[in-house]
């Protein structure tokens, strides 16, 4: 009897706070948009509208020089058509720098590294995830980019497989070498790409488990969970 | 006629503009500046009718430059590519005659430039922002 | 003492309450980022990029043709003007849509541009729409801020009224002016701004009309449906 209105005074308490930091959260949210779509307006700003306004004018002046110095005009022209060459490449390079990367795409280049540094690849399950949350395949590409880059430079392999197992509660993705592995302990992996690796996987609530012994194997987990990401879409 | 000053960086864009303006029969570019203290200079030295400017450039802005020429009876027209948060307001303090798109056609922005010489004010739509419109959500409350 | 350990149980649970609801606003806030970075990146591509390469190509010919023929050379000059002029007002577009596009933001910003052009201004009904898609109150402000740019720039009139209807069945925006008014056949719609609000407002099933006798009256409409936009996000 002496314990209930001291519970209910802890109750409200605790649901006032969640109130107050599912709103500091939500502003949190929105001021890292803004300032993503900010720094994104910078970029379109400095490298494309330099451009197209030189072309803008270029145009205008290049139709006036026309019939008053051909000579003249042409040079104009030629200038637009270089200048629109390099806008076209960096509409390109701004692009993919803001694609991120899907996990079928990351194989392809995989595959390439792979295939220059003369180490065989078999790759087994499919690439093409089905209803995967953006940040969770991301993610993982980073990772198998990662976990392929270490076996170039660090295993001395001569094979690699890649296992990708998508099921209805996890996604989970193994790499792994036949070559001279290593020992977790004696190897450093403060700032490392393995430590990386682990950061971003427990970001999206994944796992990153690693066995060492005749060669590496990395396993990549990420438990498949219902995103809230709509509702906030709405905002 | 009317004796105008540029101040554009891009050499490019400073070059075209400069030829584009002096084709017109009533105009005639007296000075090219490629950064604002030139711009400053040359204005003070030339005494020009109009000086028109890029905001974004090296050594002192074009808003910079058009608040430390506001005693100055030379015209200040901005030209610029988007509208900045805060760009306007500052550029409206400093009394700037024009704030116009630098990729409007030469005809248009050669009749702002007439209009302005008989004491009005053109300001693009476009480029007009305002500032309070996005409040920083973390220090709303 | 019997109330000890209650409240310490309370408390942790309230830590760990904390900890969990901070750590998915993060994901929410790395998601929504990654969303918008991949919209705009889409819509770079498809805009910017096409009409880039047409800049281009226009460029390479015209050269070609200012000592061949130079009627033609300048009318493919003219073209690279107009289509750079319509890539940097799409470039403008994207930009300030980032910056936020409610409504009731756009109808702060076009008070300001009418004021500095000194229109009165006379407004009906509220900006602030209930359960609205994004993507349709988005375009609802496109407009707004083109049919407004438009009576600044072309109408020379004294008044412009905006009355907003937000019923169960459609939302409606009318913009109209006292000013010159002008003739739809005379006029070259082809890439302009009125030709972008209607192909927007078809985008999200709506409609626009425009009756231009004595000044001139906009009819921007949207019906209330659900509109199909989640699945797009999703790509
Ligand atoms: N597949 C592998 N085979 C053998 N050794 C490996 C393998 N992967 C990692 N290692 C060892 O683990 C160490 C740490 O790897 P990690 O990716 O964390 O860092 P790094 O590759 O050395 O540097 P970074 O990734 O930052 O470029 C490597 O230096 C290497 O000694
Ligand atoms: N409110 C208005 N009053 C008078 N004339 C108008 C009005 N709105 C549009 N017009 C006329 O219709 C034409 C087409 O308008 P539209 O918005 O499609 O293109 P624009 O404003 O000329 O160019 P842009 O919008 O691409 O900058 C204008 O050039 C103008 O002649
Ligand atoms: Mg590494
Ligand atoms: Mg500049
Ligand atoms: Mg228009």
């Amino acid at each position: 009897i002496l314990l209930l209105p001291f519970t209910i005074y802890l109750r409200k308490k605790q649901e006032k706070l969640e109130g107050e930091l599912k709103d500091a959260n939500k502003k949190i949210s929105q001021l890292i948009v803004m300032e993503e779509r900010q720094r994104i307006a910078r970029d379109l700003h400095d490298t494309l509208g330099q451009k197209l306004s030189l072309i803008g004018l270029k145009s205008d002046l290049a139709e006036k020089l026309i019939d008053i110095n051909s000579q003249e005009a042409k040079k104009e022209v030629g200038d637009i058509n270089r200048t629109a060459r390099l806008a076209l490449k960096e509409v390109r390079e701004l692009v993919s720098d803001m694609r991120g990367t899907r996990l079928s795409e990351e194989m392809r280049h995989v595959q390439e590294i792979l295939e220059i540094a003369g180490i065989n690849l078999h790759v087994t399950g499919s690439p093409e995830l089905k209803e995967v949350p953006l940040l969770a395949e991301n993610t993982l590409s980073m990772c198998v980019k990662e976990a392929v880059t270490n076996i170039v430079k660090h295993s001395s392999a001569t094979l690699c497989e890649i296992d990708i197992s998508d099921s209805a509660g996890e996604i989970m993705v193994n790499v792994k070498d036949n070559g001279s592995g290593f020992s977790l302990h004696t190897v450093q992996l403060n700032e490392s790409g393995i430590q990386g690796m682990k950061e971003r996987l427990e970001f999206v609530n994944g796992t990153l488990d690693i066995e060492s012994k005749k060669g590496t194997s990395l396993f990549m987990r990420i438990p498949r969970i219902v995103q809230p990401i709509r509702k906030e879409r709405q905002l | 006629m009317i004796r105008i000053v540029l101040a554009e960086d891009q050499q490019m864009l400073l070059g075209a503009l400069g030829t584009l303006l002096g084709l017109k029969e009533d105009m005639e570019v007296v000075g090219k500046a490629g950064n604002g203290e030139e711009a400053v200079d040359m204005v003070r030295r030339l005494n020009p009718d109009v000086c028109i400017m890029d905001i974004e450039m090296p050594s002192k802005t074009g808003l910079d430059a058009a608040e430390e020429l506001i005693n100055h009876p030379c015209r200040i027209i901005i030209l610029t590519t988007f509208a900045r948060s805060g760009y306007f307001q500052r550029a409206r303090k400093a009394g700037v005659s024009g704030y116009l798109l630098k990729d409007s056609p030469s005809e248009d922005l050669a009749d702002s430039i007439r209009t302005i010489m008989n004491g009005r004010k053109v300001y693009a739509p476009e480029l007009i922002d305002v500032a309070y419109n996005t409040p920083n959500p973390l220090t709303e409350r």
